[in-house]
């Protein structure tokens, strides 16, 4: 089987390793170093997309994965092997280093995926801007001469950023939920209605923000679909009137 | 008055909080607890008696301008001023420290832009911060009003303990996408001309 | 416990509130209510129970990175997110959780120790996380070089919503369970092979 997977969806060669251990259903304890040492290479191959940086990387375990293969193929000193069963089990197994790597790294990306759960868990508590009191005074966030380090300006800065997103964005999502085009065109029509018929084409953009803007625009532009009204407009940058009903041009 | 449902009181308190200062209309309020105008209302004033009946609650709701707003009770105003006296001459505010990262990552940089990024007054701050020697006026802008442009001071580095200026570590400003009115414009535009041709009728 | 005065916690309520997400220590709860560090841990704990207790409240209390804040319940948070606009959740990508958690657990560390654990180079995601107030320098090591020492914030354990570091989830040991976890497996393939599909960028 032959399939190409891009390189970034591993975060690296020991978690390609880790893959291929996994789907080869490899006892991490007992890795046949050939089968895994040619799997990692193909692997390799069928990996494309490569940055120069980060190919050398793969390499230098590609390397390391060869150099314990081969050292499992020398032949084991009789003094060497202790009395047990199997014979790789060794003072030193040439792939102790590894399988400890392995485990160390798996252990931290389990801890990266609880850490990613945590943050789940705390983003559907929201909390509010710190009343502004300027006026009155601040709360003092330090103790007396303490030292201040920059780090505390990143973290003052970021906090600023997630702020804004809680300050402005609360009006425009609730106002959009309020305007509709056909109420809109009601509105517009009523208005003009109430002031005899007729009116400048900016008066009906006085007030509101962007939301209610737009679709005072798209109203204006149904209803002359419709032929509810008119827009007359005097000479080349004339003012624009809007009529009720339809107008002899 | 008395069978109003819990979770939309809840749910009402947990909307005033979040709103702060700008409130929230009883309009906007019937739209996001999906009740009618009336039995909002209700609910409101429900949520206002909780407030004004127990003792041990520190806030309640008012109704400025049109908008309903969580507020501190009265009782609790000398509490409020007590904390906001600043204990110590040296000590720095939140405000002042997201202030003093504004100037310290863009100077030369004028009161109105660190403004804008915050989206509050920073007057008091600034005023805080050039009297602690942290910050100082860099010249002025050549343009209308000549508004001066703030930088960091020595003193600034040596408290921060930076060699200079340039050894402030990089900021990437990663969450802080371009979404200013324009897009914001074009975006609704879309939305409703989408919305249209499927055949009229946006709501 | 229950003789908590009503008063007291009104107050505490009302401090908290003010300092919406600045958030306030237990030192400077204790100075604003004239209470010991034990008291007011015991009123504060006090007022939690209440939120919790009461179903028609919308906030409850949290400690976060040595910060008690005011925040919503978590029941409420669909509805919260429906009134927000843009609630873009600030992303953080696979590696930079990687290098997170290896610094949050072996702190300090240097670049070093965290390019050798993972076989990988660790200078763009520690970058990042030093650019988003996750991590920061926290010294160095003697040795020749002196390399920087990282270490977690406080805004980290805020973001991640922990007391302390010392409330980080001790790590799983691999030698307890059976190797292999299919299921995660089958994810990372599935992914790689939907990558593929979109034949793009991946980043």
């Amino acid at each position: 089987m032959t399939y190409k997977v891009k390189l970034e969806a591993f975060e690296g060669p020991l978690d390609l390793l880790l893959h291929l251990i996994n789907r080869l259903e490899i006892d991490i304890y007992d890795i046949p170093m050939s089968e895994l040492t040619s799997q990692y290479i193909e692997h390799l191959h069928a990996m494309r997309v490569l940055e120069l940086d980060e190919l050398s990387e793969y390499l230098v375990l590609a390397a390391t994965l060869i150099e314990i293969k081969s050292k499992m193929l020398l032949p084991v000193h009789e003094g060497d092997v202790l009395d047990h069963h199997n014979d790789y089990e060794m003072e030193d197994d040439p792939r102790d280093e590894l399988v400890a790597r392995l485990i160390e790294y798996k252990k931290y990306k389990e801890a990266a995926n609880s850490l990613k759960e945590s943050a789940e868990d705390r983003s559907v508590h929201f909390t509010k801007l710190p009343e502004d009191l300027s006026d009155y005074g601040e709360i003092a966030v330090t103790e007396s001469d303490e030292k201040m380090n920059v780090f505390d300006l990143i973290g003052a800065f970021q906090k600023m950023l997630e702020r804004k997103k809680l300050r402005s964005p609360l009006s425009a999502s609730i106002l959009r939920s309020e305007l509709s085009v056909s109420e809109k065109m009601d509105d517009i029509m009523t208005k003009l209605e109430k002031i005899g018929g007729k009116c400048p084409f900016e008066s009906l953009f006085e007030d509101g923000d962007v939301n209610d803007l737009v679709v005072t625009f798209l109203s204006l532009l149904e209803l002359m679909k419709r032929l509810d009204i008119t827009v007359i407009q005097e000479g080349n940058f004339g003012q624009m009137i809007v009529f009720a009903g339809q107008e002899d041009i | 008055m008395e069978n109003v449902n819990e979770r939309i009181l809840g749910m009402l308190e947990s909307f005033l909080f979040i709103a702060g200062d700008d409130g929230l209309t009883l309009g906007q309020l019937s739209v996001l607890l999906s009740l009618d105008a009336e039995m909002t209302a209700v609910t409101v004033e429900r949520l206002r008696l909780n407030y004004e009946e127990r003792l041990d609650s520190g806030i309640t709701l008012r109704l400025y301008g049109g908008s309903y707003r969580l507020v501190t009770k009265a009782e609790y105003a000398d509490d409020i001023l007590r904390m906001l006296e600043n204990p110590s001459k040296s000590s720095i505010t939140q405000a002042s420290l997201e202030v003093l990262a504004i100037i310290a990552y863009k100077q030369p940089v004028t009161r109105v832009e660190i403004d804008d990024l915050r989206g509050v007054k920073s007057d008091g701050p600034i005023q805080t911060l050039v009297a602690k020697g942290l910050i100082m006026e860099k010249g002025r802008l050549e343009s209308s009003g000549r508004p001066i442009l703030y930088g960091t001071t020595d003193l600034f580095l040596d408290r921060f303990g930076l060699e200079s200026i340039e050894m402030l570590p990089p900021l990437i400003e990663v969450d802080d996408e371009p979404f200013g009115d324009a897009d914001l414009f074009m975006t609704k535009f879309q939305e409703a001309f989408e919305l249209m041709d499927e055949g009229g009728n946006n709501d």
